[in-house]
């Protein structure tokens, strides 16, 4: 999951890492209960779960108190690609003498983290990438290893970074490190790391993005996911242990299935005879009646969704099980056609039961079948 | 050693006396498995379904002379019991749980090769060599003996494939879930020697998906070493980027990264014949074997 | 370096294993001072660099104050095998209901740590080892890695000790291994480790040996390593940075070379013609004169030594400087006679300087040769 | 990778702008070995003796394209320096220090086999191939080029045969000195194949001495697979139990384990010849060669 900025900035500081000040506010009246705690000039940072917030007005200055409150406001009020802004972060406008870029990710290829440096920063990676390969540099690191000096000493030497800041350097790298470990991290990055006008090496801005398997070692981290959470649908498919994923915006199908490969299999077939699928629901292993109907209900919620394409392959899973829970989903579905393929444990026991039913179900006989069938019924 | 399970295997199970450990015991051992010890922390002396059951996994080894075992327990435990398995000294280590954190798997999979390990999964179905034995949780019934190997980081698209080829009549010799968690401890490159050596495999299928590199990988060493025919998948071609599909693994770079374009292309190049979805997939292996 | 008793169970207070409270005493003085601090039974043992003290008397029983220092005074007036006793240590006397075994040390064939544990205790591990061999348990530990709980458990099982101690057992074996580890040692050992008449576990009598090369990180050890020393040559050595060998008591050859397998190869070739070497001097590398002059100074302190075999190869060594450093020692070394054996720089100057020495000094050509060179001088 | 220094070998040098360090890479530029870098942290961007210095290994390897290292740092760093050395991926890493801690070596020792990097020492002269290059600090004057390999753990008795094979005309194709300290980074044994491949050497000597079980391991891996003749000699059959006599290494278990007498009789069963002496060794070999 990724945090916010300010929940980054909070790790920050729990890690030791150098940073400014920073305050939160959900509202007008915690903006009043600031006065005081603030140094000025400060700057006012919309919270949002999307780039470009700098372009839509959502990054602002204030000179004292007074400011703070109308732009705080201000930008409280806003909306940033459609997404409400619920929070705003306040810290303490830095002079910035250099903007670099440190992070820790994964580097899925060779199994290893990565450490990614650049004296440049303040842009995206890739753009600096782009602009200025040479002052990129990347080591890998073995996992079960600390960070070690001479990795942090071979960083500087290849991208120039002057040797007096080693040891303020080392500490940053380390109290990074710390965090994309300890914090069971995707991503942990510092961008801007700035040089201030003091020569203090300054976290200005991170991103930290963390394992969601490991959330259960993080509860602190848990309880922020659902409110991050910004599609009501995927929410309420977690709450039965299912996964919704959003495909795309325009499609008019949703395929119910139980396995990420069968589903990635329905979609591929699905787009192939060009029809456009806009969400996807894994139902798991070993689906009742009960939570068949749930995830019928889930998809079928979002009203772009008139198609649902239901592909079942069941090993533990009983087709008789999911005849049933569509049987009992009907009434809730309305005018939603559904395409059903059934295969394995009870198969001719869910088909009897859904031919009893009154409603447009086409039954399919295989998936290449099931997604002609489909075809056909868009054709109607 | 091979990673082959079959009647030479001596397997452990350690979580046995969990629900699913349980149950899986008795589906394996009605295949034929050889599942000679089990493994559960404080339960060691107990029984289940007559396989004696042990605290540690050394002593299970010393006991029964296991050569593999296959952990049917929790994901945030499953380091715990890897770790135990590796630095044991069990040569081939199953993993079933899905989503175990990164980090760990990280660690397990430069822990295993260190340590001469040959660790499978996480997020993997087992390894089935159909007629002989299997570990695993996999439907076994769809698996017939045959010729074709397969390897696959989907549980569904793999049953899928091998129940279209049972209507041909077309069979298995090994099939192997490499788990579609984003770290594997053995890649589908880890596998191919072993599928080039073994007599028994006459074509490779790989059962890929989008993200990461290890079709890549493979491709890789497939121009290099491989002589049989290799007959790729890869799921998720319309698959938006940035969104994981559901395994943890199957997710492309927003910079594109992982993408299905990418390795199917570098799969043509090395030879790799390439379906487009599992029917495609078993008409290509029909006009084959 | 081989800790004292009363030392390994200093460092077993400070790495928090389970044990009974000690006291120190060197005096008469000291022992008075004990007087309220000691729990009554307890146990008063002589501290002394060799084994079989309990035979000599040296661990009595004191029921109360004056039998402690009745007892203690006693002691400390002992000597044990030669060894003066400068040291005892008095502790609660236990009772005990089960005497265990347990202790780390290195595998050097497999390169790992090895777990030694054993349910039977109290007496030396190699008489357990032919007692009870099926009481012994071994379990390798990779360096780098900490002690599992399924080593301990495994151990527990093997040797059938009852799971109720679990969690004792696996604070100790846990607590052991920190001392093991963190203080570099070649063993650590608990023997006994008892269990009481409460079903608790305690470490009665410990071995600890340390590394010798670890000590400059473990300064507080370092510290009593020459109190320790038993041998004043070995110390006048090692001020020196020479290393002194005691050999054979019986012999009345030394050995002086540079390097630690030609003073092997010297003695082997010596013992083969029947004669006896009683100590080694190595020198190191880079000998002086004035370094030469006190090495022969340091063997030729033992009375037994008669005859001092140099034999020197060198290749940073200059043999004239060896030459002039056994030219100024000729002096103090009396009667003691020379065979010295120069190879390498120099070799020629060195053998002038030596033939121009008004005394009884063979020259030989080889080793070989110079071992026949001292058999003839032990004829004469 | 052959663990032979040769002129392929492209060498760094740890600690070059210490005392040690500095005179011993001027000997071994004389001797014709390729110097390529240095490496001592805050003094990179420096020269000696015309050699680039660098701050990391990882640099110097980038930079240089070297392939083996040479450790002359004091005993208490040398952990840090090789544990460096063999992260940064140099291939052979070999160390001099004499007295590095047991626990550190013993990690060494296992970090540098996963890594699959061939550690050399402590407590060795380094590796010469005579005529070609030498990586160490040998008096390189006593050598000789020929086809005789040796491996020992004394520098004083490797010196001592040389040199009276010089007089017999008898040359070496590579000598090792695997170390006396307890715990080496490579054994014997790991030396043996790479001696029993390489086509300039047509002997094999061992120098061993009392402690540890190195030579018995030896021992058994000649038994299977060694075909060219080997030459064992064991110093220290008269030292007392329990003392070390000098190396770390030297010294015969209280109970017995680590004696001459055993290491002797376990080398002739493998059909080793075993020497009295080094006179005697020469000797031997002089009817070999």
């Amino acid at each position: 999951m990724k945090l916010l900025e300010y929940k980054a900035h909070e790790l920050f500081k729990r890690f030791n890492l150098p940073c400014s000040d920073g305050n939160v506010a959900v509202s007008l009246d915690e903006l009043k209960s600031l006065k005081g705690k603030v140094n000025f000039p400060a700057v006012i940072k919309a919270q949002v779960q999307t780039g470009g917030r700098g372009k839509a007005g959502g990054v602002q200055f204030a000179e004292n108190d007074a400011e703070l409150i109308e732009k705080g406001t201000n930008i409280l009020d806003m909306k940033i690609k459609d997404l409400p802004v619920n929070r705003i972060f306040i810290t303490d406008k830095v002079e910035i003498d250099k903007e670099m870029y440190l992070s820790f990710t994964l580097d899925r290829k060779h199994k290893k983290t990565v450490m990614i440096f650049s004296p440049e920063g303040g842009v995206d990676i890739n753009e600096i990438a782009e602009a200025h390969p040479e002052k990129i540099v990347k080591v890998l690191i073995n996992p079960a290893d600390n960070i070690d000096d001479f990795v942090i000493e071979y960083a500087m030497d290849k991208t120039g970074l002057d040797r007096s800041y080693l040891d303020e350097f080392k500490n940053v790298c380390k109290k990074l490190y710390d965090v994309f470990i300890n914090m069971d991290c995707m991503l942990a990055e510092i961008n801007p790391l700035i040089i201030d006008k003091n020569n203090k090496i300054i976290a200005l801005d991170g991103k930290i993005d963390i394992d969601d398997n490991s959330l259960f070692k993080h509860r602190d981290i848990r309880i922020f996911k659902d409110e991050i959470e910004e599609n009501p649908l995927a929410l309420d498919a977690r709450n039965f242990d299912f996964l919704y994923i959003p495909v795309k915006d325009e499609g008019n199908i949703s395929v119910v299935s139980n396995g990420s490969g069968m589903i990635m299999s329905s979609i591929d077939l699905i787009a192939k005879k060009g029809m456009t699928v806009t969400s996807a629901l894994d139902l798991g292993g070993g689906a009742t009646a009960e939570r068949i109907k749930e995830a019928l209900r889930i998809v079928a919620s979002n009203p772009k969704v008139d198609t649902i394409f239901i592909n079942i392959f069941g090993g533990i899973t009983r087709c008789d099980e999911i005849a049933n829970g569509i049987k009992s989903a009907m009434k809730d579905l309305g005018k939603t056609r559904l395409v059903t393929r059934l295969e394995g444990t009870n198969k001719e026991a869910g088909l009897e039961i859904l031919k009893s039913i009154d409603a447009d179900i086409q039954l399919a006989d295989g998936l290449v079948n099931g997604v002609e069938k489909l075809a056909q019924e868009m054709l109607v | 050693m091979s990673f082959f399970v079959d009647q030479d295997t001596r397997l452990i199970v350690q979580g046995i006396t969990g629900r699913e450990g349980t149950f899986h015991t008795e589906q394996m051992l009605e295949y034929g498995t050889k599942v000679v010890a089990g493994v559960t922390p404080g339960k060691g002396g107990t029984e289940v379904l007559g396989v004696p059951v042990f605290n540690t996994v050394l002593e299970a080894m010393e006991a029964t002379d296991a050569n593999a075992t296959v952990l049917f327990v929790p994901p945030k435990f499953m380091y715990k019991a890897a770790y135990e398995a590796i630095i044991s000294g069990v040569p081939l280590v199953i993993t079933i749980a899905e989503g175990v954190p990164v980090h760990e798997m990280l660690k397990l999979h430069h822990l295993a090769k260190e340590k001469g390990c040959r660790l499978i999964g996480p997020n993997s179905f087992g390894i089935i060599s159909p007629g002989k034995a299997k570990a695993g949780f996999m439907a076994h019934r769809i698996f017939m003996p045959g010729n074709v190997g397969i390897m696959s980081r989907s549980a569904t698209n793999c049953y899928e494939t091998v129940f279209l080829m049972k209507q041909k009549g077309i069979g298995q010799s090994t099939c192997i879930g490499v788990g579609g968690d984003m770290i594997p401890g053995s890649t589908f490159a880890d596998m191919l020697p072993f599928f080039e050596a073994d007599l028994d495999t006459k074509v490779i299928v790989m059962i890929g998906e989008i993200g990461g590199s290890e079709e890549e990988l493979a491709a890789e060493y497939i121009k290099k070493h491989v002589t049989k025919p290799v007959v790729a998948l890869i799921a998720g071609k319309n698959a938006p980027k940035g969104t994981s599909m559901g395994h943890a693994g199957a997710i492309v770079s927003p910079d594109g990264e992982g993408s299905a374009e990418n390795k199917e292309a570098v799969l043509k190049a090395a030879g790799v014949v390439t379906a487009e979805g599992t029917e495609h997939l078993v008409e290509i292996l029909a006009g084959m074997v």
